[in-house]
């Protein structure tokens, strides 16, 4: 297991330069937004003077690496400064967003995951046949579908329709539903078709094959040897997914107008609010590159191989 | 069965019996003193009246804080915290006599030093962007005992009362201002609501203030809970998980009055939606131009298609609750002399830009799609562009000289949160408001005159000035006033005295829930 | 008779046609007996040897009749057939690199054989696989039985394959080209460690190779397939003495031999299976062909007791026109 | 036209033209393009012009999928808004293929840390969700259709880059590559007759896969006011619009859905299918 130990730590490692490239984008990117801050900021009455005061107060006036330091130093112990436009700390309104996509791409991501991997084992065991097609054109019939027009379809089933569901807010259970059955749907068909192409792939192994030559029973041959072998690249594409969530989920955000994160970056981008967007963009990148880190340490535990790579 | 087991069963059966009767007896049912739970659509800013620049913040602010005077549901000026006052015959002095007994919420005695207080706050502190609302009339502020306070002016206003109305006007606790607090999270006042929690953007909860001077609130606290997408407040109050939803579409009027369980009240406002022009624009130079594009527009149908009928077509600069309204009937719809005037000024395919922002006010964006349309029937052509209210507003605010040379027509709305006119002459068309609220860059010595005029004269002659204004700014016309949008708010059957005030202000301080509901 | 073959056909329909993989095959095969089936590939050797242990694909249709301990496989239930396999009739691959689960260690593979064709513990399971590990010259089996496939060598694997093959003592096991895929030193290995277990198991042997040095250095029996059908078929020692068919007098000027001779490939290329040329099938390459070879289709005869071939030119006599033997 | 193809092109033509993905996709593709070509000519009414009066009518005879709240042919705002999907997926795929195969492959070709560097930035690039990216270039250049462009191209483009480099690096290695360097070949004319046709596979089966998700992510920033601006037609644009009229007047957003779903859904079956055909053993 030690093996195993290194290359985790190995891959922790290798994701530092990664983060670093991704802190200086987001915090070089926002110095390129247009619309300056402090003007913005200052009361309509305020003279050239008392802009410079709020200029200097933001430490806008200082070299932009003298600034990145402090960006960084802050992020490090979780301080991202005050929204410029409420006053509120950019973590109280950033962990409960951050929470709230969180909860809805777990649940989505759990919702995709099982109804994806079925649905690709189902396919993948009758390759070629009506009910492979099914599965195939329903979940190419997924990945196409814009995700904010299959949340305006099911509000208008379940909210309009039949009453149901709430529409959109966000508080009980309740309002979980129809946001993350519209990102599980698009994440089951992604994770449908890895499942089945790579379920197909392994059925035609060799080591299947063997499998079968020596008499194993197909729940065996399906669901222990060739899944766990079928599943590393689903767990790829499951990881992508999952990242693809955390940012993609402003749309879907959007339409059920659920209190997440992209909700929070949109709205602040539409303000101009700077470190509102700093944290949230580094934090959704953040978040995808541990995600990315996890799929490959993840990796490390289903395939053995991976560890001496 | 033995004697003694016997009497135990007995004994069981009468306690099970007395106990159901007990259960079910119908127990004498108080008022019920419930949550208020109000979706509106944005967080707020902040809880400083004297720093407020939005209408969600004015929503919870009124229930924490009150002012000397404040507005009813039709703009009557009522007595709050003064308990009357005089005016002085030249119109300069007014002399408040203050309510006896009131505490703010942290103790401290509410007398004429803590309104000298609240006063320096304004005159003092330069951040503060109400501040414009009252110093610029005020002379000083004096206490004349403990209970009387006198206010002079350094020239007659004749609503100076309307301007004390403002959040501008509402008093903070002085030892709160003395201290130092973050008032901006940390408000107290002398309302009968105090702050419970703010949790941003999810809700702000207040609680009863028990030492009200007015007596136990009838709330047992009001929930303003955030809830951006209009279809979900209607939704949330439909299902009972809101008892007040704010800014209702108007599209869902006509569904919501089928129900039962709800009141659906459509109010009046005192805001006008313009299209500026911008007056230093090389395209906008011939007044021709200006008045084709107000004639060229069907202010009915956008009302009716756009507004769903919730509001109405503007008559002028002013809305008409407004002090000073008069309607020159110059806004009409006349394509056809429309097209006369460009062919008469040679603008015929004259290309100009049009900015509007998106959802900031109702039916702003269709609006302007709307008014794209009718201006290219006249043989103008029209870029449309839609802003990010962040960047518009910053872009709007910019000198002339920095202004973007693009900047020819752009959607924008105004709502004197004074309730009164100087709210609208003043900041939008006083030479000296540029570059701020004066967003038009227009300058008329003949209507800056008078507009002081109007601000200085007595009550019965503000007519006679604002009526010539009006007559000026609609032949000028560098804001043409296009709708007056009303607003929607739904409730449910049972609550009582929730007021609208056409400053867009949702009341809910006097609210209760009543027998009904 | 452990196993009879009986005029097998297996076919596939594909895009470009139908493929007869194995046209019309009969063999039988004795308790402890080897049969070393030799061709080049695509002569339908694999296609028999999955055809008998019923892991053709589901495509495939087959016909004619496999008879293996008194039972018809050709219609055999598939679960009953399943319990055979593994237990009864095992196979070892040509691929050793790529026929172990990669996420699995061999124990749990060993394991997995042994709990499912038998009643009995984990311990049990694992005693009996670290036992035949030793018995293939695995050295530290318990080592082995704990490590993934890609921690071993190709050598070893096939090692470990053939031990799981011959764990439950099966009665037919099947190797096809169990050396092929491995390093000439290995090989040689291999096919020592097979020819000892040989004697060791009491089980009957097929074993595929195109190869027929190492048919010789296996099989009791060879039979010689060409574009799927059997073209000559005799004892060891008469195939190498005697052989009569053109194509497996080919085949053996094609062995590497140990003294360093001339190598002579045969001319031309396997003919497609889809329009298999008429008449017989191999005249297309045969320095002997004439035109009857084209039109007419030899059947296969004993021209010698145990000694089969279908070649029109040999036509029964005692030697082959031309022939010089060896 | 065939017979001049030499057999190993021709062989995959038709096995192309066999291939039912390809197909099924390529009519919907056509059907998409032609549709974007020709909306002037087979659009009912001016798509940005509409009579306020006829504002949020049903679908009827004179205006087959209704009008917007504008008074607008809805029918003809979905004609046009091919064409707008058109341009920006088209423009901003081709941006990012030809920068990323000129940076994939000289990064590839000439190595050393040129290529670290290019490599590193790409990780970096990568890890920012697409959609994200694209949102946080629309926000600093702000909306438009240019800008969409930009937006949507920049994200594509490190994934050009990883597989040119990719398939240069393999290419790079091989036999006649380095013979033709011995003889003094050009790096140009090595780039262009070797590394270029070598990579072309995978690039057209992911340009057209990008294409997709290109006109799916152009909508979605639409969809959120970052797009392409009005009164221009877009697609998800109108169904932005539509949020507010959702119960009452279902019309405005069902159209541009079904056109949009359409439309990706062609491109998918393509990319599917040329994977397929091209590709046969790349995972996708």
């Amino acid at each position: 297991m030690s093996d195993l130990a290194r290359y985790v730590i190995r891959r922790i490692i290798l994701a530092i330069p990664t983060l670093l490239g991704v802190s200086v984008i987001v915090f070089l990117m926002i110095h390129m937004l247009p619309g300056d801050p402090a003007q913005l900021l200052a009361p309509p009455e305020a003279t050239i003077q008392e802009v410079e005061m709020i200029r200097r107060r933001l430490g806008l006036d200082k070299p932009l690496w003298e600034q990145y330091i402090i960006f960084m130093g802050n992020a490090l112990k979780g301080e991202f400064g005050k929204s410029l436009f409420t006053g509120h700390t950019v973590s109280e309104l950033l962990w409960p967003a951050y929470l709230n996509t969180l909860t809805l791409s777990v649940l989505a991501m759990g919702f995709g995951l099982v109804i994806g991997v079925l649905m690709g084992i189902y396919a993948a065991l009758r390759p070629n046949t009506v009910r492979d097609q099914a599965v195939t054109s329903l979940s190419l019939f997924g990945i196409s579908m814009p995700v904010f027009w299959l949340g305006l379809i099911l509000i208008e089933i379940f909210s309009v329709w039949l009453r149901l569901l709430p529409s959109g807010g966000s508080g009980t259970p309740k309002h979980l539903i129809l946001p993350s059955l519209t990102l599980g749907l698009v994440g089951a068909a992604y994770v449908g078709r890895a499942t089945r192409a790579s379920m197909l792939e392994v059925l035609s192994q060799e080591y299947v094959r063997t499998a079968r030559a020596y008499g194993l029973p197909d729940r065996l041959v399906i669901y222990v040897y060739a899944l766990r072998n079928a599943l590393i690249p689903v767990v790829t594409v499951a990881g992508l997914i999952f990242g693809y969530m955390m940012a993609g989920a402003v749309l879907t955000e959007t339409v059920f107008s659920f209190p997440g994160l992209g909700r929070l970056i949109v709205n602040a981008i539409f303000a101009r609010d700077y470190p509102i967007v700093q944290a949230g963009i580094l934090v959704v990148a953040t978040t995808f590159v541990a995600i990315n880190t996890a799929v490959d340490i993840l990796y490390a535990f289903i395939n053995p191989r991976i560890r001496l790579g | 069965m033995n004697a003694k087991t016997l009497a135990l069963a007995a004994v069981v059966i009468i306690v099970v019996v007395a106990a159901a009767v007990l259960f079910m007896a119908p127990k004498p049912t108080p008022v019920e003193r419930k949550v208020l739970r109000v979706a509106m659509g944005t967080d707020i800013v902040t809880l400083d009246p004297h720093d407020v620049p939005d209408n969600p913040s004015i929503y919870v602010i009124s229930n924490i804080y009150e002012g000397l005077v404040e507005y009813d549901d039709k703009l009557n000026i009522k007595p709050v915290l003064a308990e009357k006052w005089e005016i002085s015959p030249d119109g300069k002095v007014y002399t408040f006599h203050l309510r006896k007994g009131v505490k703010f919420q942290d103790g401290t005695p509410f007398n004429a030093e803590a309104v000298k207080a609240n006063f320096d706050r304004l005159f003092n502190n330069k951040e503060l962007a109400n501040r414009n609302r009252l110093v610029p009339f005020i002379d000083r502020v004096e206490v004349v005992d403990e209970y009387t306070v006198k206010i002079i002016l350094k020239e007659p206003v004749a609503t100076f009362l309307n301007l004390l109305c403002h959040p501008a006007g509402m008093m903070i606790s002085p030892k709160a201002i003395k201290e130092g607090v973050d008032l901006k999270h940390h408000p107290v006042g002398t309302g009968p609501y105090k702050l419970k929690e703010w949790k941003p953007n999810t809700y702000i909860e207040l609680e009863p203030n028990p030492n009200y001077w007015g007596g136990t609130p009838k709330l047992a606290g009001i929930k303003f809970l955030v809830v951006p997408e209009d279809e979900a407040r209607v939704q949330m109050v439909e299902s009972g998980d809101a008892d007040v939803a704010i800014r209702v579409p108007a599209i869902d009027v006509q569904r919501l009055k089928q129900n039962p369980d709800l009141n659906v009240n459509v109010t009046r406002t005192i805001r006008i939606v313009y299209i500026g022009a911008n007056m230093r624009s090389p395209r906008l130079q011939d007044k021709r131009v200006r008045q084709a594009i107000s004639l060229a527009i069907d202010r009915e149908a956008i009302v009716e298609k756009i507004l769903h009928g919730v509001g109405r077509p503007a008559k002028s600069v002013l809305a008409e609750e407004l002090i000073g309204f008069y309607d020159t009937g110059k806004l009409k719809y006349d394509p056809e002399k429309a097209k006369q005037l460009i062919k008469e000024a040679g603008a015929e395919g004259l290309q100009l830009n049009l900015w509007t922002p998106k959802g900031r006010y109702p039916g702003d964006y269709e609006a302007a799609q709307a008014i794209a349309q009718y201006l290219e029937a006249i043989g103008l052509k029209i870029k449309l562009r839609v802003w990010e209210w962040g960047s518009y507003v910053a872009e709007l605010l910019k000198k002339p000289e920095d202004a973007s040379p693009d900047r020819d027509l752009f959607l924008i709305g105004w709502a004197p949160s004074t309730g009164e006119y100087i709210g609208v002459f003043r900041p939008l068309f006083l030479s000296e408001s540029i570059p701020k609220f004066n967003l038009w860059f227009y300058s008329n010595p003949k209507v800056d005159e008078l507009i002081k005029k109007a601000e200085h004269a007595p009550r019965d002659k503000i007519v006679e000035y604002t009526k010539q204004i009006q007559e000026i700014l609609l032949d000028d016309l560098p804001a043409i006033p296009i709708y007056n949008p009303g607003d929607v708010v739904v409730y449910k059957k049972g609550i009582k005295s929730l007021y609208y005030i056409p400053t867009e202000v949702i009341l809910t301080k006097y609210a209760y829930f009543g027998s009904g509901g | 008779m452990l196993l009879e073959v009986n005029d097998l056909r297996v076919s596939y329909h594909t895009d470009e046609g139908v493929v007869r993989a194995v046209d019309g095959i009969t063999l039988s095969l004795d308790r402890r007996e080897t049969l070393a089936v030799v061709g080049e590939s695509g002569s339908g050797k694999s296609t028999l040897a999955l055809a008998v242990i019923g892991l053709l694909p589901k495509t495939a249709r087959v016909e004619g009749s496999i008879r293996f301990l008194d039972r018809e496989l050709t219609t055999l239930r598939e679960e009953e057939f399943r319990r055979l396999r593994g237990d009864r009739i095992t196979i070892v691959f040509q691929e050793p690199m790529t026929a172990l689960n990669p996420v699995f260690t061999i124990g749990r593979f060993m394991r997995d054989i042994y709990l499912t064709h038998r009643e009995g513990s984990e311990e049990e399971a694992l005693s009996l696989a670290r036992e035949w590990l030793s018995k293939v010259k695995v050295p530290g089996p318990e080592k082995v039985l704990n490590s993934y496939p890609h921690e071993l060598s190709g050598g070893m694997r096939q090692r470990v394959l053939i031990a799981s093959s011959l764990m439950l003592e099966p009665d037919l096991v099947i190797m096809d080209e169990p050396t092929s895929a491995l390093d000439v030193s290995v090989q040689a290995q291999i096919l020592r460690l097979i020819a000892e277990l040989k004697s060791q198991v009491d089980a009957s042997f097929i074993f595929i190779t195109h190869n027929l040095g190492v048919a010789a250095a296996v099989g009791d029996r060879v039979a010689v397939m060409y574009a799927g059908k059997v073209v000559e078929t005799a004892s060891k020692r008469e195939i190498f003495s005697n052989p009569l068919h053109p194509y497996t007098k080919g085949l053996l000027k094609a062995v590497p031999k140990v003294s360093g001779g001339e190598v002579e490939p045969i001319p031309g290329t396997v003919p497609s299976l889809v329009n298999p040329p008429s008449g017989c099938r191999f005249h297309p390459r045969c320095p002997l062909a004439d035109g009857r070879c084209a039109e007419e289709e030899p059947a296969l005869t004993e021209v010698e007791p145990g000694h089969w071939v279908a070649c029109h030119r040999v036509s029964g006599m005692g030697s082959g026109p031309g022939t010089g033997g060896e | 036209m065939l017979m001049e193809l030499d057999p190993s092109t021709r062989r995959t033509l038709r096995r192309a033209l066999r291939n039912r993905n390809i197909r099924v996709g390529g009519v919907i593709v056509a059907a998409f393009v032609l549709m974007g070509l020709l909306a002037p000519f087979i659009a009912p009414y001016d798509p940005t012009k509409g009579n306020l009066r006829d504002s949020l009518l049903p679908p009827c005879p004179k205006y087959p999928f209704g009008t917007d709240f504008a008074g607008r042919d809805i029918l003809s705002r979905v004609i046009w808004g091919a064409r707008t999907s058109l341009i920006v997926s088209t423009v901003s795929v081709f941006i990012a293929v030809v920068a990323g195969i000129l940076v994939g492959g000289l990064s590839a070709y000439v190595g050393g840390w040129i290529d670290e560097v290019v490599t590193r930035i790409v990780d970096v690039m990568l890890s920012f969700p697409d959609i994200l990216l694209a949102l946080f270039v629309a926000a600093i250049v702000g909306p438009g259709l240019e800008n969409v462009i930009v937006a949507v191209a920049l994200y594509n483009f490190p994934q050009f880059v990883r597989i040119m480099r990719g398939s240069a690096l393999q290419v790079k290695e091989m036999e006649y590559v380095e013979a033709a360097r011995a003889i003094g070949e050009s790096n140009a004319s090595i780039f262009a007759r070797y590394l270029l046709p070598n990579s072309l596979a995978p690039i057209v089966v992911h340009a057209t896969l990008r294409t997709a998700a290109s006109i799916l992510t152009a909508a979605g920033l639409s969809f959120l006011g970052l797009g392409v601006q009005p009164p221009i037609p877009e697609w998800g644009q109108m169904m932005s619009d539509a949020r507010t009229y959702l119960v009452t007047a279902p019309h405005v957003w069902v159209f541009p859905g079904i056109a949009l779903f359409i439309t990706v859904l062609g491109f998918n079956l393509l990319g599917d299918g040329l994977n397929d055909v091209l590709n046969p053993k790349m995972e996708v």
